[in-house]
């Protein structure tokens, strides 16, 4: 390791600006406040991409380096060590990138908000927690980061705490994420039961010497309980409830937490646990499921959604499970690559609805929009290629990505057509309810409320705009900077996956499980020979070209339906929406999920709480002897108080006796 | 010797130096007198005698034959009590001065010191912890003064006596470690040690020659200031002599007192001096020892120590006259702060400097 | 002759003693203590403990009692009300009194080893330096605790006796 | 030579004055004194021993017990003086606010 060689300096840089400005920002001006947080980002982001250089050109699979050990307990140790690899690699990357450019946008967004040093101090701490979770060398530190980007998402998801909705959101996230968390922590527990070590590396050549486990074994339980902490932090089923709540939350926040970056910590864990996984192929079917499900089934809730942010969200959702999908038939590496090509186009939508909301004064309601094409020509632009990005049309980034996925799907050896079938789907409606948010918002003609009557304004996302009522206006540029850097991004980011090359830059990280043969190839492992024979034909095989076509043309239906749908008769899907009403109002009430939660879990743990623990445990069983025995002992000083006459010399007479019967009994004892 | 003659040489000591105490008490009087008068340009006493010699022969007899009253509501015994308490402790400690070396007269060898025997080996040997016996009945000096003032049931003497004792309280404790550097140096507490610490001198052979070993010289002139300010203190003297402030509180705690018991005030007063001026030759000057004076004859030289002791006594009551000559007196308050912040400390320095140099050496 | 100054010095202390029982004035009461911790450090010396005898005089005798009266002229404490004693200590304590003193007297007189162990006279038991290095040997940090100790009851004695400016 | 039981007589006997004062005498200051006593006492069986014993100890126990009463003479007597400010009584009896 060279002296350059200090990747501790990329987490450390941005708590330290977190410090500052948590400890002192008070007294800051917004600008200093600002600066501080801007400047510990960037100087994060530029450390990160100069150990980037440092690992690739070290052509080494990973550098790992401890900084001492944090808890030893027996043989059991455990370091903070970081471990670089092209995974934490690509992970480090897009949190400093992306989180750099959404820092860049807060800087205008935030403007009129309160607690401007709060914001900015919770987002560098969940940059810190979010790179610990990155880069750690082992289970536990990344635990370490795992709740610490949970925490950091319930601060600011509660920014607005003066808003119940925003506190309740805040609530509803920490407390589905403590489910998630409480399986990963079994696994861990597992893990240390097991292998007796959290150390990936370790890990990684323990488990090597494992066969895979055909029927279920404990390789399988913890890749399951991984399963359901994934599904907690990437809001997979059932546990996916609180990221569209978390959109009460600052629309920056939503980009880079929910969308970038602490919600593929899920996937990321997943991928990093590949070793794991890969010998237990019950887990890896689980994790396919759940992911194809998720997407499915977020995409189906995405169509009615009418609230910007909401749609969003539930699109996350389904890109999230596309990546569960993607991981779950051992295309870790297109997991991972849908994963960065994600959280650009992904941050690029958050920014540019933020940049929407802010042009039309804290509006919402895709309703009360439309026509903004005119207004903020450059959102509208980066939007479109967000929306083309994301639904697959090449030659945007979610073009690549998207198709390798589903590639996968249909060929992997974990793979199978359902779930190629149901992705397809997916990618349909996605792109179906993409272009009808983009048409809904920027197409037609401006249905806002009006200059006097500006109801809804600062309803959602608080936001003080009194500077400029009425008529919607274009972002600074403080804003729209870091939405065009993003929209390029989306435009070249899946360039590097053409021809399976970005498979194989994961292969350091895949391989050295599927290099033993007692595990499982891992798709790109297989797809690499298919590939290989055919590099002339760019190093895709026919199939693999018709499956391309087939979701290009998929994406392009979605278009057309939604043209077709919300530009040429916009009057058409109330009708539908009547035709099909029982189906639509499922669908439109998130089929009642978060209902069905309260009712089953929620409301018998509040009554179990407050009858049982409360009522008759707290009040009764704990108050009751604390009570009774102040009450003894009341009763006993009753009696035992009238000794104390206040009088010094009764007291010394009562010690003189007793200290002379003492000294008469030793005199006795030593005279006989 | 036989117990007899060491009782009658312990008497003839006894009664030789006391006598010797007195006169110079009353002498030093009369030097007050004069000197302060000098400075103040006046003649001081001048009439009775030559130079007024005999003035304190005539104080006397005039306390003497003064009417003795007692002021009635006074706490009797305890009023009666006090000065003569007050001049007990303040003679009694002469006894343990070491005043010269061993002398031989008659066949008898024996140290002037009145505490001080002669050892088989005919060494001089004194008590071995004379100084701190010393500080004790100084310490219990205080009760003449604390006792007169509020036996005798007035609010001058209260005030004096309160302003006495906890003066005397206060400066006892760095008079007590300025002391400790000299002890930490000669190795003993024995008086007649410590002086036989300090004979000898520096730089034997060069020019210099002559400097004698004396503590002062050996680093401990700052002890030596303290203990100076602190004694001054301790004797209740200027700028210390808040008890007896004859401008605040008429006479302080002796207002109530008078002829022969204010005689004993006073004596005890001047004999806390020369103790005090006793002890300081002592710790500081090297007692009787002085730089040696070869050329001088032998008959001489036998007289040399007494010499050299009275000189240095002399010094140090002439020192008394003038800084009262000189000085204001100290606002109480400011006292108080300058006994505990300013001397105590520096006291508690100078021990510890002291024991880390003598550690070093050692 | 040893025996004739301890049994002098012994009736001065406790004469001295029985004076601060019956005396009714504080101050005489103090004086009386006095005496006896002054007759005291005199029987230390007939023990030989030179040190302790000198230390009692200049810190009992010299500090504590002087603070004694010193607080009694502070507050002119002058006589203590006679009440009533209380029944219990007549009944109880006055025969309780004398019946400890008699079996103390008589275990210490009966106690053979006691009366036979004789202290002479002149030997010195407790020179200072050996004291002195038991104190910063043996005892030391017996010796920095009470250090501590003292500061902090100085301390206390301030914040006690300063009037309360609110 | 003296037989050691008169010492610790002698002891045994201030012991018991300084307890009788405590508990007989009424002004604050004397019960103070009365302790006082009873600590002088048992210095005296200390040195007693210390000499029979031919061992230091006992001198250092009665060094040790000097400095706590100072310490406890100057902590009490400032008491003394904040109770006599605010009682305006030296009497322990009138002193029996703290009861019940």
């Amino acid at each position: 390791m060279t002296t350059h060689f200090q990747p501790w300096l990329i987490p450390i840089l941005p708590l330290v600006g977190g410090l500052i400005n948590g400890l002192f920002g008070k007294r800051f001006s917004k600008a200093a406040v600002a600066t501080v947080a801007l400047f510990f980002t960037a100087a994060s982001f530029v450390v990160a991409c100069g150990h980037a250089c440092i690992l690739l050109n070290s052509g080494a699979d990973a550098l790992e380096t401890s900084y001492g050990t944090w808890i030893r307990a027996g043989s059991f140790s455990v370091d903070f060590g970081i471990y670089l690899d092209h995974l934490s690699m690509i992970m480090m990357l897009v949190v400093t990138g992306v989180g750099f450019l959404i820092h860049v946008y807060s800087v205008a967004y935030m403007e009129h908000e309160g607690g401007y040093y709060r914001f900015f101090a919770y987002l560098n701490f969940f940059m810190f927690f979010m790179l610990t979770l990155v880069l750690a060398n082992n289970y536990l530190l990344m635990f370490v980061g795992w709740e610490g980007v949970g925490l950091a998402s319930y601060l600011l998801i509660g920014f607005f705490f003066l808003k119940d909705s925003a506190a309740n959101a805040g609530k509803k996230a920490f407390i589905t994420n403590r489910v998630g968390d409480f399986g990963f922590l079994i696994a861990l527990f597992l893990l240390i039961q097991h292998f007796g070590s959290l150390r990936y590396a370790t890990l990684i050549d323990i488990t090597s010497h494992f066969p895979v486990e055909t029927a279920a074994g404990f390789l399988t339980a913890i890749g399951l309980l991984m399963l359901v902490g994934a599904c907690g932090k990437s809001a997979q089923i059932p546990l996916y409830v609180w990221l569209p709540d978390a959109m009460e939350g600052p629309t920056p926040v939503s980009a880079l937490i929910h969308a970038a970056t602490m919600v593929t910590a899920g996937v990321y864990m997943v991928c990093r646990s590949n070793f794991i996984f890969s010998r237990a192929p019950i887990a890896l079917l689980a994790v396919a499921i759940i992911g194809t499900l998720t997407s499915f089934f977020a995409a189906t809730i995405g169509i009615t959604q009418t609230d910007i942010k909401r749609v969003l969200a539930y699109s996350t959702v389904s890109q999230l499970g596309y990546m569960f999908m993607a991981a779950g038939v051992a295309a870790y590496s297109a997991a991972v690559f849908h994963l960065m090509t994600h959280a650009f186009f992904k941050a690029l939508l958050f920014l540019g609805a933020g940049s929407v909301i802010h042009g039309v004064g804290g509006e919402q309601d895709m309703r009360k929009m439309g026509g903004l094409r005119k207004y903020m020509p450059w959102t509208f632009a980066t939007m479109t290629i967000a929306t083309l990005a994301i639904s697959g049309i090449p030659p945007f980034a979610g073009f690549f990505s998207k198709d390798e996925i589903l590639w996968q799907a249909f060929s992997s050896p974990h793979g199978s057509k359902a779930f190629w079938f149901l992705g397809l789907v997916t990618a349909f409606m996605t792109s179906f309810y993409m272009f009808r948010l983009l048409f809904m918002t920027f197409f037609g003609e401006y249905r806002g409320a009006q200059p006097e009557a500006h109801s809804a304004h600062g309803s959602h996302d608080d936001h003080g705009h009194d500077s400029h009522q009425g008529s919607p206006h274009e972002s600074p540029w403080l804003m729209l900077g870091p939405l065009v850097l993003l929209g390029v991004l989306s435009i070249v980011g899946g360039w590097v996956g053409i021809g399976h090359r970005f498979e194989h830059f994961l292969d350091p990280v895949i391989l050295n499980v599927s290099a033993d043969q007692n595990a499982l190839p891992s798709a790109e492992a297989a797809a690499t020979p298919a590939g290989g024979e055919q590099e002339a034909a760019g190093g895709y095989t026919d199939t693999e070209h018709l499956l391309m076509y087939l979701s290009v043309v998929v994406a392009l239906a979605g278009l057309g339906l939604a043209y077709l749908l919300y530009i040429k008769s916009p009057e058409l899907p109330a009708k539908i929406a009547a035709g099909i009403g029982g189906l639509y109002k499922l669908v439109l009430n998130k089929y009642w999920i978060d209902e069905l939660y309260g009712a089953v879990i929620i409301g018998p743990l509040l009554a179990i709480s407050r009858v049982v623990l409360w009522q008759s445990v707290d009040q009764k069983a704990i108050d009751g002897t604390v009570n009774e025995s102040a009450v003894a002992a009341r009763d006993v000083s009753q009696v035992v108080r009238m000794q104390q006459s206040g009088l010094i010399r009764s007291y010394a007479g009562w010690i003189a006796v007793f200290a002379a019967v003492v000294v008469a009994y030793m005199v006795w004892m030593g005279t006989r | 010797m036989s117990a007899l003659t060491f009782l009658i040489v312990a008497v003839i000591k006894i009664v030789v130096t006391l006598g010797v105490l007195l006169t110079v008490v009353a002498y030093t009087v009369w030097l007050e007198r004069k000197v302060v008068g000098r400075m103040q340009n006046r003649w001081g006493p001048s009439r009775v005698g030559p130079f007024g010699l005999l003035q304190p022969l005539a104080d006397g007899i005039k306390f003497l034959l003064k009417e003795d009253l007692t002021p009635p509501y006074v706490e009797k015994h305890i009023y009666l009590l006090a000065p003569g308490l007050a001049l007990i402790m303040a003679l009694t400690s002469i006894a343990l001065v070491p005043i010269g070396p061993v002398i031989h007269l008659f066949g008898i060898s024996t140290p002037v010191q009145i505490t001080g025997v002669v050892d088989s080996a005919g060494h001089a040997s004194d008590i071995n912890i004379g100084i701190l016996v010393i500080l004790g009945l100084t310490s219990l000096g205080v009760y003449g003064i604390a006792l007169a003032g509020w036996s005798s049931n007035s609010k001058y003497s209260l005030l004096g006596s309160l302003r006495a004792s906890a003066q005397m309280i206060s400066y006892e404790v760095s008079l007590g470690l300025s002391l400790v550097g000299v002890l930490i140096m000669s190795g003993t507490m024995s008086l007649n040690g410590i002086v036989h610490a300090q004979l000898g001198t520096f730089f034997q052979g060069t020019g210099f020659g002559f400097i004698p070993r004396w503590n002062i010289f050996q680093g401990q002139f700052v002890a030596f200031f303290l203990y100076m300010i602190a004694a001054f203190a301790e004797t209740n003297r200027i700028p210390f002599d808040m008890p007896e402030a004859e401008t605040e509180l008429v006479a302080g705690y002796h207002t109530e007192y008078s002829a022969m018991k204010f005689a004993m005030f006073f004596m005890a007063e001047y004999a806390n001096m020369v103790t005090v001026a006793c002890i300081a030759s002592v710790m500081f000057l090297g007692g009787w020892s002085g730089p040696p004076l070869p050329f001088l004859p032998a008959a001489v030289q036998a007289f040399l120590p007494l010499v050299w002791f009275s000189s240095k006594i002399f010094f140090f009551l002439f020192l008394y006259i003038w800084i009262r000559g000189t000085l204001p007196r100290f606002r109480y308050d400011q006292l108080m702060s300058f006994g505990w912040k300013f001397l105590f400390p520096l006291a508690l320095a100078n021990v510890i400097v002291t024991a880390f140099i003598v550690a070093i050496r050692a | 002759m040893a025996q004739y100054l301890f049994l002098f010095f012994a009736a001065i202390c406790a004469g001295g003693a029985v004076n601060l029982l019956i005396q009714r004035k504080t101050i005489n009461s103090a004086l009386s203590l006095i005496v006896v911790m002054g007759s005291l450090a005199l029987i230390y010396l007939l023990l030989g403990a030179e040190f302790v005898a000198v230390i009692q005089v200049i810190i009992y005798a010299g500090a504590i009692m002087v603070l004694f009266v010193f607080v009694i002229m502070l507050l002119n404490a002058g006589e203590e009300e006679q009440a009533k004693g209380s029944r219990v200590a007549k009944i109880v304590g006055i025969p309780g009194l004398f019946i400890g003193g008699i079996i103390g007297i008589w275990v210490l007189l009966q106690h053979a080893p006691l009366q036979k162990t004789m202290i002479p006279i002149g030997a010195l038991y407790g020179p200072a330096d050996q004291v002195g290095m038991m104190l910063f040997t043996k005892y030391l940090l017996a010796f920095e605790v009470t250090s501590v100790l003292v500061l902090i009851a100085i301390m206390g004695a301030v914040v006690l006796a300063r009037r309360s400016h609110s | 030579m003296i037989p050691i039981s008169w010492y610790l007589l002698l002891s045994a006997f201030l012991f018991a004055c300084g307890v009788t004062g405590f508990l007989t005498k009424r002004n604050l200051i004397t019960l103070f004194m009365s302790i006082e006593l009873m600590l002088n006492g048992v210095n005296l069986s200390f040195i007693t021993f210390a000499t029979r014993l031919g061992t230091l100890d006992g001198h250092i126990f009665v060094f040790f017990v000097m400095v706590v009463a100072a310490a406890e003479a100057a902590v009490g007597l400032a008491i003394i003086i904040s109770v006599y400010r605010t009682r305006e009584t030296l009497n322990v009896d009138r002193v029996n606010l703290l009861k019940l």
